[in-house]
């Protein structure tokens, strides 16, 4: 693993609870990787599978979803529901293919800024022995037999030729 | 009389159902045969790969492909089938979503032929020979396609104007196309040729409250035929997936396995049902909910099995960013 | 889509950005961005000037988006939304980039802190392209308050609120109001006797026609949100008719339980009946049956001596609990503190000797109306020659309560104070830090000084009993001395804690708790009285410890927020909520069962999902539920949570 | 036949031979195994640590290193044995310098530390497997009015021990169960001086007066003690303790082994009980 | 090699929190022979803040710790103040070259000695040592209870050793070695 990998972190936060316990972070001046970037979510209820996989789509290294600890929720029952889909989504993840350490749900208060800041540092600690996110675009050589077979003029030479190679 | 339908039916990696299934048109392949010459037909009719590349580019009125795309030569074919195709139709699930073919994408190349030449019991290979693309035999240099990492749909590799949905599609669905192609009046580009909503909204099974204490597999329990069949703990793949199939298999009482792909306003057809169901598990904390959800055998081969290649992380275009 | 104009506005918060992040390098990155029209960085985007820069760019430029980062949404998203809005602008056409909190306060290296900054505004822009203009909501206010907590702060915003002419529901778990107040005798700095101040306010709460008091009781549901709070409240049965007792006593004195039962009001230093007058000046001066210990009601046998005794013939064993339901405008939480069991550091002898007792315990005991009389007593009824009072027992400590509890050095000098004044014994007290903080306390402290109290800085470290007699061992610090002290009574000042409950009232309010386990203010320095839940209002130490006059001050401060509400008679909340796109909806039924507030209900004949937006708090649970993707949670869809991920992640 | 790993310590082959004795017999009478941990070491108690602090983990350690893997929980029946091996394996958590230092050393001295067991102390073991329900039905002859107070020591407790490091409670349930009269005594947890007694006497000499005053005030008639350590300060000095203070009575200082044993009708021989420097027949006269 | 007193006492495991001391003595109040010492438990925090090094470790206080853990119990700070005092007496240890006290420097001697050797204690073996070392007329002080034990089986006179002596003297060199850089 190159040791300049800086993984690059997707963290949804329910208003209500994580987002204000990482703003505690903030206010006590706790120190924390950069790795993470946040996004708002009104309620952890409101994080589905779909934007786990744009964040991977997009190149994340890993994923981290934290809402209000359960009996806690600003909506009474919002996080039973996450905390419902949390198992299935996770098996679903590593069945194609993403490693465990890329994904976690946890809860954090609005009290647990310090926490918050630790939650953090494991997690870019254990992606980092477990290497950037490679997209699931196919190895290089796929590509590069597409450019081959590609453009039409390409196609068009092999007629003259009578009979195509069909395939380098 | 107007000159006559060209079209051409292709088939990439594909299981044939969908040839197949043009048949299934019972007297209809009749007007279709009348309205169309079938200029390409691989599984029906021999054909040369000149014969594909002599053709003018736009000379095909309309070309069917089914199937994904798993190695150069499926690539190539739909290429050079596009570049010579006025409308190009993903027919089937495996040309619109993957299919079951992009289930491969679970593993790659590497893991594919690991299983086939070396782990299986029976395989004896002590020198590890693997499948290559050039082979001298006393013919000369033989050049064989590539097999690609992962399996791509048909519109990551090229640019589609409508799909087919359906594995197969059904003689309706089939005919509902070739009459649209036919009498000209086109919907517009990259239309699903179905419903828009899920099967749910034609479903006449009662529906009362959704909740799922048990995970069942289809052969566990006889359904009830009255009731809906995910309140029953089969994972009916019916909320997500686009109606126009007519029911086929939930009015024989087995769960939709969602062959008809995300309905309109879905983007991720695995991603969304997974989160459906999931909600409405019975469970109140985190250890009973990992126990449930440990009854469900295969998340991922249930609620991908159609449309792995279109899920978000395999969604891309081929070589492209 | 019509390409947008958005204003980029980086915020240095003086310092306390720019001083990490490089607000210029992250404004000029930006600017490139298309469809960024304005790209500016300023001092302070919250204050005047910068508020007024972006109405004028509004105005001039046609802005139709703004993105500002800066603080946390938390802070000042209401003042920029504002700031649009006085621009002609719809607030919610805006999105901030919390580059304070999350990023220059919590990175050392500059560098990584404007990459990381520049990847937040990315994705706030990216995402303010897709926001939609909301009309915010308003809703009418019920113009009643639910005070929950009858102590001296919850009196005061009661009669508060009451005065100003608005019902309230004043609602106390146990049987009388005053809280731990009431149990006081002497109050610091002034020496005013607790009764004498505390009493005309229970008075006035007994009497006020716009206060229905509600004792026994306690809420155990609270449905709705600001302005249109329904609570649950239950009521315990006390087995009198209020109407007809009349506070005589007679049943006390008959009863065959007399002097049995530990009496929790003296603080376990007497014993009651079961049925009883809770004390002398209790509000409402009425009798209460005891029905964990009556032996008619435990045992269904009992001469029933009471009610031959009572002669307004008040006793009515067949009460029971009643439900009320009240609908309020806003609630105020008064519910106040426990005190730490002592038995929780047996190294004091509390609980095995016989002369260390708590706090409260000698508040009784110096009470006219007390167990004593007044008189302060040895358990075996002599006087004591010395007495050692023991502060921070249970505060400041990583063991028990890190905080420190606040008010317990004064009255520790308070209790001094009575000792000399009641009976001139030797007193020692043990302190860490002698904390007078309050107008008038240092002079009082002066004043104890001086009549000869000894202060031994050093915390008391156990009680010992040596040869019979109490010995408090410390070390004198000042001294550099290990020393024992003996001692005939020793008073333990314990830190004042969360009430035992205070998990199961906050789940209920949908409030949450910081790390000591006190209620949760919206910010600790600028809003301590109110809450992240809008129309939910904390007051005196249920929200940390604190004296009587803070408290009271708390008590004003939350009746004033309830005024507030109630004088606009709207209120704004929330506008973001739920829809369903019938056309798209199959009428599977999922979402429904995961709506907690009963919001989508199914339409029988369309066989549709629909929602009501009035009721629906937008936690956006069923958007994320729905297999079709029919439902859409304004300000939060799909679109715009995408978008702002892969912003973010550029 | 429940097996336990035993340590017992320097002490027990020497000056607290009566304590290994009322282990071995009262352990036995309940069918449990001790297999003695194969060569084990001194565990250092509170000397080593002061001299140098990797050799203060180094000795227990190896104990821990010596014992076998998944054959039961480690009993210990001294208490400062007991707190030197539970604190090095928390140390080794807690401490990265501590942990490499120990592993390192070891990897050159062919000793591994995969698979400790988990250290407890006897009566722990005796309180929480064996439990108090199995102790009452063992009992054939009750202690009646046998009055005593129970002395926990301080390392039982502190720091990581498992009863409330300021009133244990798991020694007075235990001699209850046995039929004794346990009387309140405040100094359960004190300490006993340990080695002071040796290098600076005067001051281990108020330390166990304050012990033994106290619990002649509240009329006991025995110390029940869980440590040989104690057991050696409590009884030995007690002539030199009653002159310095003038004193008068001496206390009979024994192991809650001792009375379990008499309880269950072992015999005062078999127990060592008449090892003890401050004889305790007169206050067993009841019992046997 | 360290900034002060202070860094050196945290750089040791145990001593991570000595700063957060805020002088309240409970540690004094706890320590069942701080009656007897110049600088108490609480006295010594503040001495090591202060820096005044050779104070503290040329001090006798150090050693009339009997380890009972109370301090560290009951510190209101977490301050594991047990630990440091074995820290210091570490230090002491390896820089005094003389220390006053000969009862307790023979003493820790004796016992090292032994347990560096053959890695078991035997106390009638012990005692005498400690006495040859300090003063042959101890003998007869411990003489008596030495008599008692003997007549009631309590004292074995074999000098008792593990079998892997070579491991046992190994490890505890390396532990020497390592401890000493």
């Amino acid at each position: 693993m190159s040791d300049n990998f800086e993984p690059k972190i997707l963290g949804i936060l329910c208003n209500w609870c994580s987002y204000a316990g990482a703003d505690l972070a903030g206010t006590s001046r706790l120190k924390y990787p950069a790795n993470i970037r946040i996004v708002k979510v009104m309620c952890s209820g409101r994080v589905e599978p779909t934007l786990i996989l744009k964040a991977f789509q997009e190149g994340a290294d890993g994923v981290l979803i934290s809402g209000c600890h359960p009996g806690d929720c600003h909506y009474v029952d919002g996080n039973i529901k996450t905390l419902r889909r949390t198992p299935l989504v996770a098996r679903l993840l590593t069945q194609i293919g993403i490693e465990p350490e890329r994904f976690k749900q946890v809860w954090v208060s609005a009290s647990e800024g310090e926490k918050f800041g630790k939650i953090v540092e494991q997690m870019v600690e254990d992606i980092k022995k477990v290497g950037p996110y490679q997209k699931k675009m196919g190895d290089q050589l796929d590509v590069v037999m597409h450019e081959v077979a590609a453009s039409a003029k390409e196609a068009a030479a092999a007629e003259e030729k009578g009979g195509s190679n069909c395939g380098s | 009389m107007a000159p006559k339908l060209q079209l051409a039916i292709y088939w990439a990696a594909a299981c044939g159902g969908c040839d197949v299934a043009i048949l299934d048109t019972d007297e209809k392949i009749l007007n279709i045969a009348e309205a169309a010459d079938i200029v390409l037909w691989p599984i029906a009719m021999d054909f040369k790969y000149e014969d594909i590349y002599k053709m003018e580019p736009g000379s095909i009125d309309v070309c069917l492909f089914n199937g994904a795309i798993r190695t150069s030569e499926q690539e190539e074919l739909a290429k050079a089938l596009r570049a010579r195709s006025k409308f190009m139709i993903a027919f089937g699930a495996c040309a619109a979503w993957g299919g079951i073919p992009s289930l491969a994408n679970l593993t790659n190349r590497e893991g594919i032929f690991n299983t086939v030449y070396k782990e299986t019991a029976t395989t004896i290979n002590e020198e590890d020979i693997r499948p290559d693309t050039n082979y001298p035999g006393p013919e000369g240099e033989l050049h064989l396609p590539r097999i690609y990492d992962r399996v791509w749909s048909l519109d990551q590799v090229v640019d589609v104007d409508y799909y087919v949905p359906g594995c197969p599609p059904t003689p309706e669905t089939i005919w509902t196309a070739i009459l649209a192609i036919v009498t000209g009046n086109l919907p517009p580009k990259g239309t699903v040729i179905g419903g828009t909503k899920s099967l749910c909204d034609t479903c006449e099974r009662e529906k009362t409250e959704k909740k799922i204490t048990q995970f069942k597999r289809p052969f566990e329990i006889i359904a009830d035929p009255k009731k809906c069949l995910l309140e029953q703990g089969l994972v009916c793949c019916g909320p997500v997936t686009r109606d126009g199939c007519g029911h086929r298999c939930t009015n024989n009482n087995m769960p939709c396995r969602g062959c008809y792909g995300p309905s309109e306003k879905v983007s991720d057809q695995g991603a969304k049902l997974l989160n459906a169901i999931a909600s409405i598990m019975d469970v109140k904390d985190e250890k009973s909910a990992q126990e449930l959800a440990a009854t469900w055998e295969d998340p991922a081969g249930t609620v991908y099995r159609f449309s792995l290649a279109k899920s978000l992380i395999y969604d891309y275009k081929k070589g492209g960013e | 889509m019509s390409d947008h104009k958005i204003g980029v506005y980086v915020c240095h918060c003086g310092s306390n950005i720019n001083g990490v992040v490089n607000c210029a390098k992250v404004t000029e990155e930006i600017g490139k961005i298309g469809e960024v029209v304005v790209a500016k960085d300023y001092k302070y985007m919250c204050s005047d000037p910068g508020q007024e820069m972006i109405k004028n760019d509004i105005k001039e430029k046609g802005l139709d988006r703004v993105v500002i980062a800066a603080c946390s949404p938390r802070m000042h998203e209401p003042t920029f939304r504002r700031a649009l809005e006085g621009a002609g602008l719809n607030g919610y056409l805006l999105e901030m980039a919390n580059i304070r909190e999350h990023v220059s306060w919590v990175t050392k290296d500059k560098e990584e802190a404007t990459k990381k900054a520049l990847s937040l505004v990315k994705g706030a822009v990216k995402r303010v392209k897709l926001h939609e203009p909301i009309e915010e909501r308003e809703v009418p206010v019920t113009n009643t308050t639910l005070v929950l907590g009858g102590g001296i702060s919850g009196i005061q915003a009661a009669l508060q609120v009451a005065e100003a002419g608005h019902k309230v529901y004043l609602i106390e778990q146990k049987q009388y109001i005053g809280g731990n107040m009431a149990k006081f005798d002497k109050t610091f700095p002034t020496l005013d006797c607790a009764a004498c101040i505390l009493t005309p306010k229970m008075v006035d709460v007994g009497q006020s026609p716009n206060i229905e008091l509600y004792t026994s009781s306690e809420v155990i549901k609270v449905d709705g949100y600001v302005g249109n709070f329904t609570v649950t409240v239950r009521e315990k049965p006390r087995y009198i008719n209020h109407d007809k007792c009349t506070g005589c006593g007679d049943c006390a004195s008959a009863c065959i339980m007399k002097n049995r039962i530990p009496h929790e009001f003296d603080e376990g230093l007497s014993k009651r009946s079961a049925a009883y007058i809770p004390f002398p000046q209790a509000v409402p001066l009425k009798a209460v049956i005891d029905d964990g210990n009556c032996l008619f009601l435990t045992r269904k046998k009992c001469t029933l001596a009471c009610v031959k005794a009572c002669g307004a013939k008040a006793i009515n064993f067949n009460q029971h609990e009643t439900i009320h339901e009240f609908k309020v405008g806003s609630i105020i939480l008064a519910t106040g503190f426990d005190l730490f069991d002592a038995k929780r550091a047996p190294q004091y002898g509390y609980g095995r000797y016989a002369n260390v007792i708590n706090g409260l315990q000698f508040e009784r005991m110096t009470n006219a109306s007390g167990p004593t009389s007044g008189h302060i007593t040895l358990a075996d009824g002599t006087e004591p020659k010395s007495v050692a009072v023991i502060h921070c027992v249970g505060s400041r400590d990583e063991n028990y309560n890190k905080y420190c509890s606040r008010v317990c050095c004064m009255s520790s000098v308070k209790f001094a104070h009575l000792v000399k004044d009641h009976c001139d014994a030797e007193v020692y007290e043990f302190y860490i830090d002698m904390r007078t903080f309050g107008k008038g306390y240092e002079e009082f402290y002066n004043r104890v000084q001086e009549e000869g109290v000894h202060f031994v800085r050093g915390k008391g470290a156990e009680v010992a009993q040596i040869d019979g007699r109490l010995v408090v061992i410390a070390e004198d610090t000042l001294l550099g001395q290990y020393r024992e002290i003996p001692v005939d009574m020793v008073i333990l000042n314990t830190a004042l804690e969360p009430r035992v409950d205070a998990e199961k009232v906050a789940q209920t309010l949908g409030i949450s708790r910081s790390g000591d386990g006190f209620f949760m203010e919206s910010h600790i320095k600028l809003d301590p009285v109110t809450t992240t839940t809008d129309g939910i209002y904390l007051a005196g130490c249920c929200q940390s410890p604190k004296d009587i006059p803070d408290s009271v001050a708390q008590g004003s401060a939350a009746a004033a927020q309830s005024l507030a509400i109630i004088a606009t008679g709207k209120v704004k909340i929330s506008p973001i909520s739920a829809s369903i796109d019938s056309e798209q909806c199959a009428g599977c039924r999922i979402c429904i069962g995961l709506c907690t507030y009963r919001a989508i209900k199914l339409n029988e004949e369309t066989l549709r999902a629909e929602i009501n937006e009035a009721v629906c708090k937008g936690c956006g649970t069923c958007a994320a539920g729905c297999p079709s993707g029919a439902i859409r949670v304004s300000h939060f869809n799909d679109d715009q949570l995408l978008a702002q991920i892969e912003g973010v992640l550029a | 036949m429940v097996a336990y790993q035993y340590y017992p310590g320097c002490s027990l082959h020497a000056s607290a031979r009566d304590y290994d004795e009322s282990v071995r017999g009262v352990l036995g009478h309940l069918a449990i195994k001790l297999e003695e941990v194969p060569d084990w070491n001194c565990c250092g108690a509170t000397i080593t640590p002061s001299l140098n602090q990797l050799q203060s983990q180094i000795l227990p350690a190896r104990n821990l290193a010596l014992a076998a893997e998944n054959r039961g929980d480690l009993v210990v029946p001294c208490n400062a044995c007991y707190m030197s091996l539970k604190k090095v394996q928390h140390n080794m958590v807690k401490y990265k310098e501590i942990r490499e230092g120990v592993i390192d050393i070891f990897s050159q001295a062919g000793l591994s530390l995969t698979g400790m067991p988990e250290v407890r102390h006897l009566l722990e073991m005796i309180m929480e497997d064996v439990g108090l329900a199995k102790v009452k039905e063992m009992v054939t002859k009750p202690l009646k009015d046998l009055k005593i107070v129970s002395y926990s020591g301080c390392q039982l407790v502190r720091p990581l021990g498992f009863d409330d490091p300021e009133d244990p409670q798991a020694l007075d349930q235990l001699m209850e169960a046995l039929g004794a009269k346990v009387l309140p005594f405040s100094q359960k947890s004190h300490c006993c001086g340990s080695s002071l007694m040796t290098t600076q006497p005067e001051l281990a000499f108020k330390m166990v007066d304050s012990i033994l005053e106290e619990a002649k005030k509240v009329g006991a008639e025995m110390v029940v003690v869980t440590c040989p350590m104690c057991q050696l300060n409590l009884d030995a000095y007690q002539g030199q303790i009653n002159n310095k203070f003038n004193r008068t009575g001496q206390l009979p200082i024994i192991y809650f082994t001792q009375l379990m044993g008499l309880a269950m009708g072992l015999s005062k021989s078999q127990l060592g009980i008449q090892r003890g420097i401050v004889s305790s027949n007169k206050a067993l006269e009841k019992i046997v | 090699m360290f900034k002060d007193f202070t860094s050196e006492i945290m750089s040791y495991p145990g001593g991570e929190k000595i700063t957060a001391c805020m002088q309240c003595g409970t540690c004094t109040g706890s320590c069942p022979t701080s009656h007897a010492m110049q600088y108490t438990p609480r006295r010594l925090i503040s001495l090591i803040r202060a820096n005044q090094r050779d104070t503290v470790l040329q001090s006798l206080d150090i050693w009339k710790c009997a380890s009972c853990y109370s301090c560290t119990t009951r510190c209101p700070r977490g301050i594991k103040f047990t630990d440091i005092m074995y820290i210091l007496k570490n230090l002491a240890w390896k820089e005094q070259s003389k220390m006053e006290n000969k009862n307790i420097a023979g003493f820790y001697n004796a016992f090292q000695g032994l347990i560096e050797k053959r890695g078991r204690m035997n106390e009638a073996e012990l005692i005498m040592k400690y006495s040859f070392q300090t003063n042959p007329v101890k003998l007869l002080e411990f003489a008596p209870l030495g008599m008692k034990m003997l007549l009631k089986g309590r004292a074995a006179f074999s000098a008792p050793s593990v079998r892997n002596q070579v491991q046992l003297q190994k490890i505890m060199k390396l532990a020497q070695e390592r401890g000493g850089e």
